[in-house]
């Protein structure tokens, strides 16, 4: 199991029963592969669609019919399209349960940077600062540290996607809590102990007693969820 | 699949007091069987936010005749003149806004919006106590959102991920509403089985609505 | 022909080829009637239709196609359905060529009253004032005096629909047009002279040279217009 | 009737240094054949709000590639590194805006709202030079509405009234630009009879829409 899989299976475990979910693009859209059975989410891309699969049959996917990142999806029954008003209405609204995005930075105060490194080529914020101000919960899924720098700051290096406070922060290694008190570490990968995890945090990190492991959602193709069924 | 109420226990969910979007113009599009289950159970005390209440005896008119209503926010009484006595006799308190405004409001509530900057009623007594915004060297009102704990909908289809569909001029405030509640209860003519309604036919997504009555019967 | 009609026809010319246009409740939907030959609209009604016809036939009527009088109409070809937000976006937004509505009062500013009147029962603005604020033209269609009081008058002494000024006031006597230097006297019903009109005008009436009669639109029975064809 | 226009005659009515919306998704929903003819006119100085500049070669990215453009109003242009480097050289300015922030300034001005009062980009370098404005404890940007000379439209159906349908993700931004400019431009997939898109499946209505571009041949 690769660091990827580790992070979208933990987030999997984050999913509500009937919950309208939407999920970045790059490692969150693995999220979607690991759907615990039982749990009916329905997926929202952005770009208008509520309740899209997985990927067509070779030869029978739709121009029309792509998720955020431009790629070929498929549509579940009961799937339903909505213009890029109506879609952010319900971005901003509150009416998205989670959504699951990667991250550059999060530091002590629970802030997300996750649309621009300064100095290099400038991409912009897309539906980033819409999704982080309005879901109800915002998961970001990111590498606890990148070539050997932590991404866990003390302070924002970089441009804040929004001001708000993140839920929580899945990586390879641990899963952070930000409370209006400091970041919390709440569980820690297999195999790894909480001074690794110290050791690569750049902010401080309070640690509450016995530090579980990390449980993970069921391997899919050891039987798979369902998405909006 | 989610699994549909009665309409009597949707208006068992519905508490004396609560705050309610209720769907429909003039009572087209207005969901009677919930209205009907809220003046049998005796509903005391409702806020009723609406385009109008239609005429007594009809959709929103029967929760003004029964005596369930405290409270209405409306564009319109004129077609009842049961709400315009209970107004005048102190029963029920009235709030006037236009009809545009009274959409947008809905909507931004419902789409996590601070407010609406509207020319509608600059200049009017509806500017009366509202905050005045220039912009461009014109001047808009500072409308505040609209949210309710209820949205009672009335659909034309659902299907059984509860998306909905509309028919003609029955869609008027419903879609909005649904989008600006903590509980979105919708009444619909029929229901159909999932995939019965096509991606781009779909009005409401089934993610907004929490209950759906169950057919007539 | 009564008053109504002819305020209807004369109303009737300012329609546009190819243009969205609202008409009121009561006298303005007269106007309906007597849209001229080879002239296409699209009526409105603010309760989520465009392109609606006439009443259909005994025992055709839908529940659900009514105009913002609640009473049933029909739909031509071409129709189409609108929410309450989207259809006064369109109110709001200025897509409306025109709306034609009915009137208590204008004054000599050009100012609608035409949803109130103290110390009677209540109705409520409804439309009235978004359909005003919004509308590219907006068309008075009202009697010239009620109970022998002028409509026309100096100041408003009813509560005004909105601080802007209409486009043109057709009356049973005149057409009176508000400009930003005072009332202009445009047209004179057939039969009418100015004295009358002034001496029923509760405003200064500005005459300008010789005063043409009214022109109408074609009485229907003889060969009518067509909406949305 | 009305009729079609083709797409070089839809690319003669837009002046160079005009201000364009542009309908699509990375491309998905976007009028090719509208944006081939401007490319082959030598369209010079235009403005583009869009959601994206697509990919060199797709959509507007062909606009890009053919130097056609001075301003892009975007959320996303890390899709197009021609764009990127177009800004960094000067030749094109770029104003980037959150996408639910331009698809509600677009919506208000085609709505005749005199702003939009957003929670995003509070607290980040989209609020440098912003009016801030506090409703009920909370802080919303205030941001101005967005209109354009041009709304050039991708649609799936359009009838001869010119109302239009769109398909799945293709619809985008297409809805809400087509209320926002002094002229929309619609090019369909298909051109259907009157009556053939029943009253409910139309998405934007025939009386906003100015010039239909004829059907592929």
């Amino acid at each position: 199991m690769d660091a990827k899989e580790l992070i979208a299976r933990r987030v999997a475990l984050e999913l509500h029963d009937w919950t309208l979910v939407n999920l970045g693009i790059g490692l969150p859209t693995l999220v979607a592969r690991y759907v615990p059975p039982g749990i009916r989410v329905a997926f929202q891309s952005e770009n208008g669609i509520i309740g899209f699969g997985a990927r067509p049959p070779e030869g029978m996917e739709d121009p029309a019919l792509v998720d955020a990142g431009g790629g070929f999806v498929g549509a579940v029954p009961g799937a339903c399209s909505l213009d890029s008003a109506t879609s952010f209405a319900l971005i901003r609204g509150g009416h998205l349960d989670m959504t699951v995005l990667g991250g550059l930075q999060v530091d002590a105060r629970g802030r997300l940077a996750n649309w621009m490194v300064p100095g290099t080529m400038v991409a912009g914020m897309g539906g980033a600062m819409d999704l982080v101000a309005g879901a109800r919960r915002v998961v970001v899924a990111m590498q606890h540290a990148a070539r050997g720098r932590p991404k866990i700051v003390r302070e924002l290096t970089l441009p804040a996607t929004a001001a708000r406070r993140v839920t929580l922060v899945v990586t390879d290694l641990a899963v952070v809590e930000p409370t209006g008190d400091g970041l919390v570490l709440r569980e820690r990968a297999p195999g790894v102990t909480v001074e690794q995890i110290l050791a690569t945090t750049g902010a401080p990190l309070r640690v509450e007693g016995e530090v579980p492991e990390m449980r993970l959602a069921p391997d899919p193709s050891a039987g798979a969820g369902q998405a909006l069924r | 699949m989610r699994s549909a109420i009665k309409a009597t226990e949707a208006a068992r969910l519905i508490p004396d007091g609560a705050r309610l979007m209720i769907g429909g113009f003039l009572a087209v599009g207005t969901p009677e069987r919930v209205i009907d289950a809220l003046v049998a159970r005796g509903a005391r005390g409702l806020t009723v936010i609406a385009n109008d209440t239609a005429r007594p005896g009809t959709g929103i008119g029967k929760l003004i005749d029964a005596g369930c209503v405290a409270r209405v926010v409306a564009s319109h009484i004129g077609t009842n003149p049961a709400t315009q006595r209970k107004m005048l006799e102190g029963e029920i308190e009235v709030e006037l806004v236009p009809q545009g405004t009274l959409a947008e409001r809905i909507r931004a509530g419902g789409a996590g919006l601070g407010g609406v900057l509207t020319p509608t009623g600059v200049g009017t007594v509806v500017a009366e106590g509202k905050r005045v915004i220039e912009l461009n060297g014109r001047e808009y009102l500072l409308e505040p959102p609209l949210r309710a704990d209820f949205a009672l909908i009335r659909a034309h289809e659902a299907d059984y991920f509860f998306n909905l569909t509309y028919r003609l001029a029955a869609a008027n405030f419903n879609p909005v509403m649904a989008l600006a509640a903590e509980c979105v209860i919708a009444e619909p003519d029929e229901i159909v089985p999932l995939g019965a309604i096509p991606p781009d036919a779909v009005r409401t997504s089934g993610a907004l609505v929490h209950h759906l009555v169950e057919r007539r019967h």
